[in-house]
């Protein structure tokens, strides 16, 4: 049976993509960002997942204001690196996994989650820079990656309560799965962030600091946070962090299971005009 | 509407929901036809007769001519749809949110680099933080205009 | 405040429009299908809502399987009709409600339902035969609609229970918008027909009156059935009937209220490859 | 795949299901391409052309050249897309249907006319209704077969 080895977060801020793709990651600015990653890379390198469902949000790139899905899930054979404005990233096209995807999408819906089903659609920074910060710059991404787009631009976000519920819903769809995978699930986006008005540039390191504990010791609790706390204490996109309980909802200690072991935990301001946090939570095997 | 919009009450802070989307429809898909090189050529070679192709309100064109991005926000604009603009321009998402604040590319990259803006008295509205609107614009170019 | 009065149930069979179309809704054929909803046009008539909530499905017309939303709210200004491959139905554009659909997108979503926002897209007959029936052939539809587009194209469809409680969240929407309107909701499809293999031409009209009765009489029951028993019954498009389950939700009585009137019944085979359901359930004032 | 499939019982009746929407991807995307009438037309003017532009397989562009809507349908093709195939050949959806069961449009019609099939035998594969695999093909045709 397919199981889900980990889950993963990260920030997924466009710059250091364009850091990456530029060469510029050894300068003085960006080093201690990816430094924070060197775990990462070093983890997934020593036990390799076969398929990666990777959460984010697309940000007016695949989806335009004629359409919002509130949960799009990519049953797609693969997906292209949008063009975002400034040409699209040079990093490999990512492959999808149809079966479990659809698989994933007729046990999620019979949950009663309203999903979006998508063969068709160009991946933004969202998906991108987690897959460069976590795999480097490979000739193809070493893994299977099922997207997973929560709309995070028009408001209402799905709520907290929500996205926790989901993640539960897809652990069960990934654990009833017929075949011998090891899936991760990544949670992307945040951490505090503000890009618009005269509040911009908006840092809040404590209540970041206090979400990543919480995350860890009491995903239920943080669950049931509004979005109005993460928009007035995170910034206005900092409400991109209540993407990360869709991973913690399927983590095996939700379902009754053990508690995750904390394997890296990271913390950095800035990156452009944001505050990059990363976690990676391990189901005890 | 009676539904709840708690978020009213931030400063420096447009929500883009539902009747701001709708406020903004035709300036934000204008922003997504900037995603092709071709449109981008054209809005460069006449940015008026490029603009005057689409549904837009008057001011939503000004707003766009000006390059305000706060002005555009005010009449439904949405940053990741703005952003096209932007990257038309030729500028970073760094360089288009500092443009909202009144301060320099400097002073803004300085900020962030000291651990960004505080969230104390930017909380609520009618609190006393750098981002409440008696403390507009930010930086040398708003205290030059206070003095 | 705005209230639903009346909810409205009725097959969409492309061939009713086509009759109508080219002015054969006095042939025998199918003049019985149209005396069917004589009632109908008389009753609306008599107090047309301002605004009707029209549930249906497209049929590989607005959404091709590139893209398939479990639930489609469609919040824009107008909706054309759509070439289907036989040219565009000559019917009059649908007006849309953007201000009430954004209104129902804002509550419906707050309350854990996970919904594609439509602002584009052309409507099928699935939508627009019910309007043919009730309102006939108008220069101008006489109210505005706000389209509900639900899958039922590819398996699975969302549960009859799911679609039962997306009505009650539809209502609790509606009677909280501030503006004075009379909401109808419509809730289009079926009866018993299936269009494929074998099988194609199925109609079991014991089933179909049995399911009339139930969702009159206890729809809460009737929202536990299994998609299979729609299929193996009703045939396989016969899924479409899990839809009738969301305007019955959104009536008075499932709130707490009193019964609906049943002010029309009818039921008539066939119609083109279909069996023919009709209803009007009004709440009481 | 562990989740249940409680609709493989039933006679002759394919549910298209994820499973089946990625096998006719293809397949019934080039049935929506037909909805626009330049399509139809270079469709029409050399079908086997216009399917050679389109990654289905080769047994797929042999049900469609075909119009065996069976046979589409085992490849994975779904009626609501197929139905774009008849709209080009100018045939209603009556006679699509009619045509997957070996009726004449005729027979197919007085069927519908007389209430429609029974689905007394065609609920579970293995009865004996007229929907069963061991009674096709259905109306003359399958009598004149079998006699
Ligand atoms: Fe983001
Ligand atoms: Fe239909």
């Amino acid at each position: 049976m397919a199981r889900i080895t980990a889950s993963v977060y990260t920030s997924h801020v466009p710059a250091i993509g364009a850091a990456l793709d530029q060469g510029k990651s050894g300068e003085p600015y960006w080093q201690p960002v990816f430094a924070g990653y060197d775990f990462a890379k070093q983890w997934i390198n020593d036990d390799k997942p076969d398929v990666v469902f990777l959460v984010y949000n697309d940000h007016a790139t695949a989806f335009s204001l004629d359409l919002i899905p509130t949960f799009a899930l990519g049953t797609g054979a693969e997906f292209k690196p949008a063009d975002e404005g400034w040409g699209p990233r040079p990093v490999p096209t990512v492959v999808g996994h149809p079966e479990l995807a659809a698989h994933i999408a007729q046990s999620v819906i019979q949950d009663d989650f309203d999903l979006t089903l998508v063969n068709k659609m160009d991946v933004d920074h969202g998906l991108t820079v987690p897959l460069s910060l976590m795999f480097g710059q490979p000739e193809a991404w070493p893994c299977r990656v099922i997207p997973f787009a929560v709309n995070v631009v028009q408001y209402p976000a799905p709520s907290g309560r929500r996205c926790f519920k989901i993640g539960q819903a897809i652990r069960k769809a990934v654990e009833s799965f017929d075949a011998d995978l090891k899936v991760q699930i990544w949670s992307t986006g945040g951490m505090s962030h503000q890009l618009q008005g005269a509040r911009a540039g908006l840092i809040n390191c404590e209540w970041d600091n206090r979400f990543l504990d919480r995350l860890i010791e009491d995903p239920a609790g943080l669950a049931q946070m509004p979005h109005i706390d993460y928009v007035r204490e995170a910034g206005s996109e900092g409400i991109e962090l209540v993407m990360w309980l869709i991973a913690r909802g399927a983590m095996a200690d939700v379902a009754g299971g053990p508690s995750p072991i904390v394997r890296q935990r990271f913390y950095h301001v800035p990156a452009s005009n944001t505050a990059v946090g990363h976690l990676i939570l391990e189901n005890q095997a | 509407m009676a539904l709840e919009k708690p978020y009213k009450d931030v400063p420096g802070t447009i929500i883009f929901d539902a009747e701001q989307s709708r406020k903004g429809y035709w300036l934000n898909q204008f922003c997504m036809s900037l995603m092709q090189a071709e449109n981008r050529a054209r809005f460069k070679a006449d940015e008026r007769a490029y603009l005057d192709e689409w549904a837009m309100t008057e001011e939503q064109k000004q707003a766009v001519l000006a390059r305000d991005l706060n002005w555009c926000m005010r009449t439904g604009g949405n940053i990741y749809f703005l952003a096209k603009i932007g990257a038309t321009d030729g500028m970073s998402f760094q360089q288009m949110a500092g443009s909202m604040t009144g301060m320099s590319e400097e002073e803004y990259r300085d900020m962030m680099l000291k651990g960004g803006r505080s969230p104390e008295g930017n909380r609520y509205l009618g609190e006393d933080g750098d981002a409440q609107p008696h403390r507009q614009p930010q930086g040398k170019t708003g205290s030059k205009g206070q003095q």
